[in-house]
């Protein structure tokens, strides 16, 4: 087994470890054994570290990977199948390093930070725990190297994030977000579920790499409908946990959650996996399902930005800015801009974390006060918090110099290729919502910011039965924090969550990724996260040299048992381009080039030709987009110039449309939730009257004579009227009748019996 | 005398028949117990005519025993029932078959 | 008209007769048991003591050993063809002293005696003439014995029947019984008439061979034939000639009730297969041809008339004695499932059937009594609760219940088992009625469950804690019955192969 | 071997007989001691089973030795019948893979019931006579290869059962009990006309004489060409796998013969609920694969796309009665309806993993919903209701008794890493990859989604938020100056106290453990499974 390997075992299951540990001693260990989470987390990060460096730093190869797997079930010698195992295993390459560090870092700032937030909480130490399966669920779903353990993975960060949104159970607002948050997940996972089962189905195994190896070689025996449906259906999952539309509903009521929880898991790391999924499953996605992909994607961006403007939550404006990145992630995954889109799920995981914790620091100095309109004029309170927020925000607008700007700029670049590429028309709807949602984001951004730190302290203006509910709002979960507070009591926080701050406001400028703050692409990122080659190509227009293409690069890949490893010889020669001195473009460029030539597929190549030339018009527009964003907030919330609540008034539909999130809650209540429970109560209706009464036939029997015991006779009022037993008892009470009691009737009857036979024989006998 | 029609074996079985009917229709109708009795008595004789007629007519004393034997049940049931008749007497005070039913459905 | 015999003729008469004699053992000593007994109800006058119930037990104890005697006799038709003695004979010669036996059993239980008699007087005597004239029925070949036995059985029954001369119900029940018993015998003489008038013969093998021989006509043939199944089937109590069932087993004394749904009903079916299988010509096509009238059509009629109404009926029932009299007309109908099939395979499974029957059906008497000793009623209301006041009795009367409905592990079950097999066993012709079998078997759960029901499920509305301890004896008794019931159940073996053994010779007579 | 662990309980129950009805601790113990024998021999059984030998028919030669194991093979009862016939009953009992795990199950909850049957009170002699009757009548039926023994066994289940529920069950129990009596009687009687007629189809190769083998029964070769049931007679073998099927289907329960189950659970007090929803529905699906299924191959096949749309319904339909109640513990009874539900896709799949993920999910569903009926017990006990909004916040004043139904409930609802999930994952990986149950298996999938929905909502009303204003418990400032939760005439503790964590634990580290590593159990029945795959997948096909 490779060391790496053993190293990211150990990763894996130290936060289970955690978990473990807290779950059960946290009673008896000294503060509630919070150092225990962070200690091991820290470990963890340490070992993960490593493993960056190993992968990144040392061996400098986009196509490093290494694999290891173990029989998990073994079915026997299956009939019609043959032997028919189910493996787990482990892979690493380049994007499982980078995500290991991380999530393992941003767990650990959490962590640490969660010391200094949640201190004196009653449940302190069940919350850590918490922490630790989490941790424990995510990076096995950045490590599982097939299908099913993803799923597995999948399925328990949804748990955990079940049960840390619901940390605060008392608060009805909290029980109800957790359940939501389940259930919209499970819709997703459903559909994710559906698509594992078609893929199943075909290959009988889990595999990533065996799945691909087998598309590749054309072994899909079901129609490419049933091919894309399988795309689509696994995007279903990340359309779940990354709350894309039609399922972002959940996340923004996730934020019930304690702050750092937010920032952790509904910001930074699991919001993202769905991202990362999608990313793993990009060779097999269908051009018509990336198309879909690419739409969901930039809707959901936009929409999530207009709804951003109008909350007045802070915590809620940054869950819809996290949806509305979501949303440019999965459309750079759409659109073909693969590294790119991953870039920005980086980038995004840091400076979004950094913000989201931000936000703690505010909301825990204003008591739990979360609703910016009683905020501002926090900057001399809280230099620090001002100063990482503010950089975090510049990087969240994408402002030149910031991480930020890089990734997102290579979204949009790879949108506007793709609308090209796609031949215009209505493609060219997704960079426009792109551009225009990075605009929206400036402004709601520079709102925030404004509201919060600059000004005067609103405090006062907070009207008395709001101040009431915040108050009960905080004091359900802690009770000793007094209640009298106002602006001037409010201090910059402790070291413990000061420093995670200023650790992720630092990873969010543009050195850290790369050299040139205008391109990403020459930083180490992109250039080890590469576009993988599709492995479904020859499922569309399934010519002559993309078959044998793809048959001799499965030739070419059975040593080394991996469909994508063939990138790395493909790949010798954009390494030389890079190495020699030319301008980085033309090396990526040529780099690109040749990668497809290996790969015969052109969509690809066109696409990041596409974005490529693409590049430099997206920095001009988006720069403008986002200094218009800016601006504009500052002429509304800064100069005054315009007045927010006027113009609310005058175009309050509007206003009042983004102010309800789109009605999305009010629309699925009124079908979904209402229709089933609705249905529910029907079928149990039907259940104990209908079908009890027909089926349980019976039971009229035992109902009747019941009566006639005079006992339970309330039975004989339920249920339809059984026709067997019905009959069963009627001819009882009718035959019984019979016997009169008198002899002679008896007599008499017997007669009429024995002439009867006689006069029937005796016909038979004439006739 | 050679002008009375020979007494044939169908008349004899008409008698018996018509014995039969009696009986029955005693036994049906009759409300006082001892009437019913004698109408089985008569189904027993209407028995006891088709005996002897057709022994006389197909030979052998098969029927006649029979008859016999019938006869001798006849009297010993006769005998049982009287005393049941009495005892229901005493108890109901009357012997009307159609009155006694306290024991129904 | 008729010449005198001869005396060779005479002498060889009597050189029959005495020859027979020996074949007849059992028989005369059951008489003379019978004479006994009138003896010493004459010497011991009066006195209620056991002298009468322990001799006619060790009397009929007795029995066994002469029909033990006869099990190595061979097959033989004695005097002059009017009585058999064949396997079939003595396994119901078995079954009748048993039964007889059991009926004293219980009649010592029971305390009804006590109030309502002075003295036992003939009682036990009775009994055994029940017994005597069941042991010709099974074993008469001649239509003029079979009339002789019935009716000894009947007028035996008769006076049993109103023994409780001082209780309305009993003597009503023996009015009853009586006008219904005499009608339907009378009527089945005059069939034994008109048949005699077709063949001249009233030996049965005689008349059969009779039949198929000259043939006959098929009018007359079909009135007789229905005359005296109106006779047989009032003996079996099936329906249509069922009606004075419910009503004499309601009033009669409660051992004769047992007695009478036991032995006198396995009386009539020990008839209704000899006649049928032996007089009556049958599953020949010919006779259906000419007649359009097959036997076995009759009897699906009937049998399955009788599974229906008798547990349809039973539903309603209040008085737990009724309610078993409604039970004991739907098993004839299950019986009669076995006559249909007219095989050996058939009569085995019947006589099998008759066992579990006479075991269960007696078992549930025996405890009905135990319990109206206590309670001093037979109304399932006054059941309530008895479960916990009499825990034997109550587990008890459950498996012999269960038993009746025909569940595993019970002897009632093998029963079911047997006839349904032997159903089975014919293809799929008669599968229609074996599911008529089955359903109305479910049907019979609910009302038999209803006592366990009452006893176990609801408290009893009086708690006045007198002891319902029926005493060693009754308890041994139950427990023995019970025992056997589950054990036959398991291990059937033995009485499988008596009920074997016991239609052998119809292996041969029958198509 | 076998024999010792069926008949145990039955022993047990004479014993209990001789003691006198005062001494209830004494028969308390005497049946613990009985089922932990059991559980003992039980285990004995699980280490020495071999995994190799697949079971269903028989082995080579035609006997079951080398197929089967712990065979005990007696003739019990042999008859001449009239004419050429006869009656060959076989005391025959035998284990292979789809057995071995339900003797396990079965030994496992009764154990558990007995221990969770230590508060009754009321005629304790009859109580525990009853069960160890019914305890031993349900192993019987697990072990049991002669279809008459099987009868034997599956008809004196009822009786017992009848009596639990009808006398130690609820207000209504008459009601219930004798439900559950008419129900399963009706399903088990025409049992006994299609055993009947197989004894009369089927020929011992061995003997030559008719048989009532099941191992025989389960070669089609054995078969008469022209008997009642044999290959020509298509009609009848029909209608008979039709009338098996309902049989049994009334036990699992399958819609529309479910009716029974939500009364007599709700009636029954918990052990026997636990039993109900632990063993005895795994009966009938047992039954279907040891018995209606095997037999009846061809027709299996022609109805395995029925039986899907079935177990479709009872899954979506389950999960949506589930969703409406009001009592707890009728919730939980419908979820068993919705569980038994996969079982039926899963045979319907009629490919390996479905048939792995139905048996494992009869396992798993044996110890999860043995679990929430233990739960509801638990809460039924102190607060003498199971109306879910009669509760709220209850997590946080019994922590451990939250994180224990917490721990079943998302069990229950097939959260990955509990038991639960292999199996239903499985039968639907199953229920998809066979094309007849594709769409099925694609409509089925929402049973997941509501099955989590009425699962979450009950946690939420009971556990979640505050105390509700009408709760069936008091808060009280106890002397540490915390609330204290206080139920009306409780006395005893109010979280879980020793005997229910006994109960509870072992149960939950079972569900735990075979979420992770499922193979101790997967291992022993794969073979077997693909053997009966193999039995019913028609020679045209095969």
């Amino acid at each position: 087994m490779h060391s790496l390997i053993q190293l990211s075992i150990v990763v894996l299951l130290l936060p289970l470890l955690s978990f473990v540990i807290l779950i059960f001693f946290n009673r008896r260990l000294p503060r509630s054994g919070d150092f225990v989470g962070v200690g091991i987390l820290g470990t963890a990060f340490a070992i993960s570290a490593y493993i960056f460096w190993t992968v990144i730093v040392q061996t400098y190869d986009p196509a490093f990977k290494v694999a290891w797997d173990f029989t998990w079930i073994d079915l026997g010698k299956v009939p019609g199948i043959g032997p028919l195992q189910i493996k787990m295993g482990i892979v690493i390459d380049n994007l499982t390093a980078i995500m290991l560090a991380m999530v393992t870092l941003i767990s650990l700032l959490v962590h640490l930070y969660s010391t200094g937030y949640m201190a004196g909480d009653k449940n302190y130490g069940r919350y850590f725990a918490f922490l630790g399966i989490f941790t424990f669920s995510m990076l096995g779903i950045v490590l599982s190297d097939n299908l099913f353990s993803i799923y597995i993975f999948w399925e328990l960060v949804g748990l955990s994030s079940y049960l840390l949104i619901g940390f605060f159970f008392e608060k009805d607002s909290a029980a109800d977000a957790q359940k939501k948050a389940f259930l919209a997940n499970r819709v997703g996972d459903i559909g994710m579920w559906l698509g594992i089962l078609i893929l199943y189905s075909q290959f009988h195994t889990f595999s990533f790499t065996e799945i691909y190896l087998n598309l590749a070689a054309g072994k899909f025996a079901m129609s490419n409908a049933w091919l894309t449906a399988a795309g689509l259906l696994l995007f279903m999952g990340c359309v779940g946990k990354s709350a894309q539309f039609p399922l972002h509903i959940w996340l923004p009521d996730a934020m019930e959650g304690p702050t750092p929880v937010s920032a952790l898991i509904h910001a930074a790391t699991m919001v993202a996996a769905g991202v990362y999924f999608v990313a793993r499953i990009f060779v097999l996605l269908t051009p018509d399902a990336l198309h879909v992909i690419a739409f969901i994607g930039a809707f959901t961006a936009f929409m999530a930005a207009t709804i951003a403007i109008t909350q007045n939550d802070i915590k809620r404006v940054l869950a819809y800015s996290t949806v509305s990145q979501l949303g440019y992630m999965v459309l750079g995954l759409g659109v073909g801009a693969y590294s790119a889109a991953l870039f920005h799920l980086v980038t995004h995981a840091f400076f979004k974390a950094c913000l989201f914790l931000g936000s703690g620091a505010i909301i825990h100095a204003m008591h739990h006060e979360q609703d910016m309109r009683w905020m501002g004029g926090l900057r001399k309170h809280m230099p620090w918090t001002f100063a990482t927020f503010t950089l975090a925000t510049l990087a969240l607008a994408g402002l030149p110099l910031t991480s930020g700007f890089m990734s997102k700029d290579a979204i949009l670049a790879g949108a506007i290729g793709f609308a090209k590429v796609e031949g215009g028309g209505v493609y060219y709807l997704i960079p426009v919502l792109g551009f225009f949602s990075a605009m929206l984001t400036a402004f709601y951004m520079g709102r925030q910011i404004w509201l919060v730190f600059f000004g005067e302290s609103r405090t006062h203006l907070k009207p008395a039965d709001d101040l009431h509910g915040a108050h009960h709002a905080h004091a359900a979960h802690d009770a000793h924090n007094d209640l009298h507070h106002s602006a001037h009591e409010v201090h910059e926080v402790s070291w413990n969550m000061r420093a995670p701050l200023v650790i992720l406001a630092a990873l969010s400028v543009f050195f850290v990724y790369s050299p040139n703050p205008l391109d990403g692409a020459q930083g180490w990122f992109m250039k080890m996260i590469q576009t993988p080659a599709t492995v479904v190509g020859s499922y569309q227009t399934a010519t002559e040299p993309q078959k044998s293409a793809v048959g001799s690069q499965q030739s070419a890949t059975e040593g080394q048992h991996s469909a994508l490893s063939t990138q790395h010889s493909a790949l010798e020669p954009q390494k030389s381009a890079v190495s020699s001195q030319q301008s980085a473009t033309e090396g990526q460029h040529s780099a690109l080039n040749t990668q497809h030539s290996a790969l015969t597929n052109e969509r690809q190549a066109e696409l990041a030709h596409g974005s490529h030339a693409a590049h430099f018009p997206a920095i001009y527009i988006s720069s403008i987009m986002v200094i218009l964003g800016i601006s504009l907030a500052g002429v509304v919330f800064v100069f005054k110039i315009i007045d927010p609540d006027k113009t609310a008034e005058a175009i309050r539909p509007l206003y009042l449309f983004s102010l309800n999130k789109w009605y999305w809650d009010e629309i699925y209540d009124a079908t979904f939730i209402k229709g089933s429970m609705l249905l529910s109560k029907m079928l149990a209706w039907f259940d104990t009257n209908i079908i009890d009464g027909f089926v349980n036939g019976v039971a009229l029997i035992v109902k009747n004579l019941a009566f006639a015991n005079n006992s339970f006779d309330k039975y004989v009022v339920d249920g339809l009227v059984n026709f067997t037993a019905f009959s069963v008892n009627t001819t009882g009470a009718v035959l019984r009748k019979l016997q009169t009691g008198k002899v002679q009737t008896y007599v008499v009857m017997l007669l009429a019996v024995v002439f009867g036979y006689f006069v029937f024989y005796f016909t038979r006998l004439i006739y | 005398m050679e002008h009375l029609i020979p007494i044939g074996l169908n008349h004899y079985l008409t008698i018996s028949v018509f014995l039969l009917g009696f009986g029955l229709f005693a036994v049906m109708t009759r409300k006082n117990a001892i009437v019913v009795l004698m109408g089985v008595e008569l189904i027993l004789n209407a028995a006891n005519i088709n005996f002897l007629a057709f022994s006389k007519y197909n030979g052998g004393m098969g029927g006649v025993m029979f008859s016999l034997f019938v006869i001798v049940i006849a009297a010993a049931e006769a005998a049982i029932a009287l005393a049941i008749v009495i005892n229901i007497f005493k108890i109901f005070k009357s012997v009307d078959v159609s009155s006694i039913d306290t024991m129904k459905e | 008209m008729f010449e005198l015999p001869s005396g060779a003729e005479i002498q060889s008469i009597i050189a029959s007769i005495t020859l027979s004699v020996e074949f007849f053992i059992p028989e005369i000593y059951l008489s003379v048991l019978f004479m006994l007994l009138i003896v010493i109800d004459l010497v011991a006058k009066g006195k209620k003591n056991n002298l009468l119930s322990i001799s006619t037990l060790l009397g009929l104890a007795g029995s066994i050993y002469f029909i033990f005697r006869q099990q190595f006799m061979p097959a033989e038709e004695i005097f002059f063809g009017m009585y058999v003695l064949d396997e079939f004979a003595i396994f119901f010669k078995y079954f009748f002293v048993l039964s007889g036996m059991l009926a004293v059993i219980i009649t010592m239980a029971d305390d009804q005696f006590e109030s309502e008699v002075k003295s036992m007087g003939e009682y036990y005597a009775l009994i055994v003439a029940m017994v005597i004239g069941m042991i010709m029925m099974a074993s008469s070949a001649d239509m003029m014995m079979i009339f002789l036995s019935m009716e000894l059985v009947s007028f035996s029954a008769f006076i049993l029947t109103g023994y409780f001369k001082r209780n309305p119900r009993s003597s009503e029940a023996a009015l009853k019984y009586l006008v219904y018993g005499a009608v339907s015998s009378g009527l089945m003489v005059y069939g034994f008439s008109l048949i005699y008038g077709l063949t001249g013969e009233t030996n049965l093998i005689n008349i059969s061979s009779a039949l198929s021989l000259h043939g006959y006509d098929p009018v007359v043939m079909i009135l007789a034939t229905l005359l005296i199944l109106a006779g047989f089937g009032y003996k079996i109590g099936a329906v249509p000639f069922h009606f004075w069932a419910p009503d004499v087993y309601e009033g009669a004394p409660t051992p004769i009730t047992a007695y009478l749904s036991v032995a006198s009903k396995a009386a009539g079916f020990a008839l209704l297969m000899r006649f049928f299988y032996l007089a009556v010509p049958h599953g020949g096509p010919v006779y259906e041809d000419i007649l359009g009238l097959n036997w076995v059509s009759l009897l699906i009629i009937i049998s399955v008339a009788s599974m229906i109404y008798g547990n349809v009926v039973a539903l309603w029932q209040k008085n737990v004695k009724r309610l078993l009299a409604y039970s004991s007309i739907a098993h004839a109908g299950y019986l009669l499932l076995g006559v249909i099939v007219m095989d050996a395979f058939g009569t085995q499974a019947t006589l099998l059937y008759l066992l579990s029957y006479f075991l269960m059906n007696f078992g549930a008497f025996y405890v009905v009594i135990q319990i109206a000793n206590k309670t001093g009623s037979e109304n399932l209301e006054d059941y309530r609760g008895l479960g916990k006041k009499m825990p034997l009795a109550g587990a008890a009367l459950t498996v012999f219940l269960i038993s009746l409905v025909g569940l595993p592990p019970t002897f009632g079950f093998i029963g079911k088992l047997m006839i349904f097999s032997a159903l089975l066993s014919k293809g799929s012709i008669y599968l229609w009625i074996a599911l008529i079998g089955i359903m109305t078997s479910v049907i019979s759960l609910y009302y038999y469950m209803l006592i366990p029901l009452n006893m176990y499920l609801r408290e009893s509305p009086s708690s006045e804690e007198k002891n319902m301890n029926p005493g060693l004896l009754p308890n041994i008794i139950m427990a023995a019955l019970m025992f056997l019931t589950i054990y036959f159940g398991l291990f059937f073996q033995p009485l499988a192969d008596f009920a074997k053994y016991g239609s052998a010779l119809f292996g041969l007579k029958l198509h | 071997m076998l024999s010792l662990i069926v008949f145990l309980p039955i022993i047990a129950g004479l014993i209990i007989l001789a003691v006198p009805s005062s001494q209830k601790q004494i028969i308390r113990i005497v049946s613990l001691l009985a089922a932990l024998a059991q559980g003992v021999v039980a285990v004995l059984i699980w280490r020495a089973y071999d995994p190799s030998l697949p079971g269903i028919t028989a082995g080579p030669g035609g006997s079951p030795l080398g197929s089967f194991q712990f065979v005990e093979k007696l003739p019990w009862i042999g008859l001449k019948l009239g004419g050429l016939a006869s009656l060959n009953i076989e005391y025959f009992l035998g284990v292979d893979g789809i057995s071995v795990t339900m003797i396990i199950l079965t030994a496992l909850v009764s154990a558990i019931g007995v221990l969770s049957s230590w508060t009754i009170q009321k005629q304790v002699k009859g109580y525990f006579i009853l069960y160890n009757l019914l305890a031993s009548a349900m192993m019987g039926c697990f072990v049991a290869l002669d279809f008459f023994l099987f009868y034997v066994f599956w008809e004196l289940m009822l009786l017992p059962m009848y009596f639990l529920i009808g006398i130690w069950g609820g207000p209504n129990r008459e009601y219930a009990a004798i439900k559950f009596f008419l129900y399963t009687l009706f399903g088990s009687v025409f049992m006994l006309l299609v055993m009947i007629g197989l004894y009369f189809s089927v020929i011992d190769p061995v003997t030559g004489n008719h048989t009532f083998s099941l191992v025989a029964m389960a070669n089609q070769a054995n078969y008469i060409q022209d008997a009642i049931l044999g290959p020509q007679n298509a009609m009848w073998r029909y209608i008979a796998f039709a009338v098996l099927f309902v049989g049994f289907a009334i036990k699992v329960p399958m819609f529309p013969f479910h009716t029974w189950l939500p009364d007599a659970h709700v009636e029954a007090p918990t052990p026997i609920s636990v039993i109900l929803a632990g063993v005895l529905l795994k009966l009938g699906t047992y039954g279907m694969m040891r018995i209606n299924f095997p037999l009846f191959p061809e027709v299996f096949h022609a109805s395995m796309y029925i039986i899907g749309i079935f177990g479709a319904i009872n899954i979506i339909y389950g999960a949506f009665c589930a969703l409406a109640q009001q009592d707890l513990k009728k919730m939980v009874a419908y979820s068993s309806i919705s569980h038994m539900g996969y079982v039926l896709l899963g045979l319907a799949a009629g490919n390996s993993e479905g048939m792995v993920g139905a048996l494992y999910q009869m396992f798993n569903h044996g110890t999860i919903t043995a679990m929430l009926f233990l739960l509801v017990g638990v809460i039924y006990d102190r607060a003498h209701t199971r109306q879910i909004d009669k509760f709220g916040g209850l997590a946080s004043y019994m922590p451990v008794y939250t994180a224990v139904v917490t721990i079943a409930w998302f069990a229950s609802l097939g959260l990955p890493g509990l038991s639960g999930f292999i199996s239903e994952a499985f039968v639907f990986v199953g229920a998809f990859s066979s094309i007849t149950t594709r769409y099925i298996a694609m409509v089925s999938v929402l049973g997941i989604v509501f099955g989590a929905a009425y699962l979450l909502w009950s946690l939420q009303r009971v556990f979640l938020g505050k105390r509700k204003a009408d709760a069936a418990y008091d808060l009280e400032i106890g002397a540490d100056g915390h609330e204290h939760i206080h139920f009306h005439d409780w006395k005893g503790k109010i979280d879980l106290d020793a005997r229910e964590l006994t109960m509870l634990v072992p149960l939950v580290v079972i569900t735990i453990f075979l979420g992770i590593y499922p193979m101790p159990i997967l291992g022993m029945i794969t073979s077997s499974v693909n053997k009966l795959v193999e039995v019913l997948t028609p020679l045209a096909i095969r």
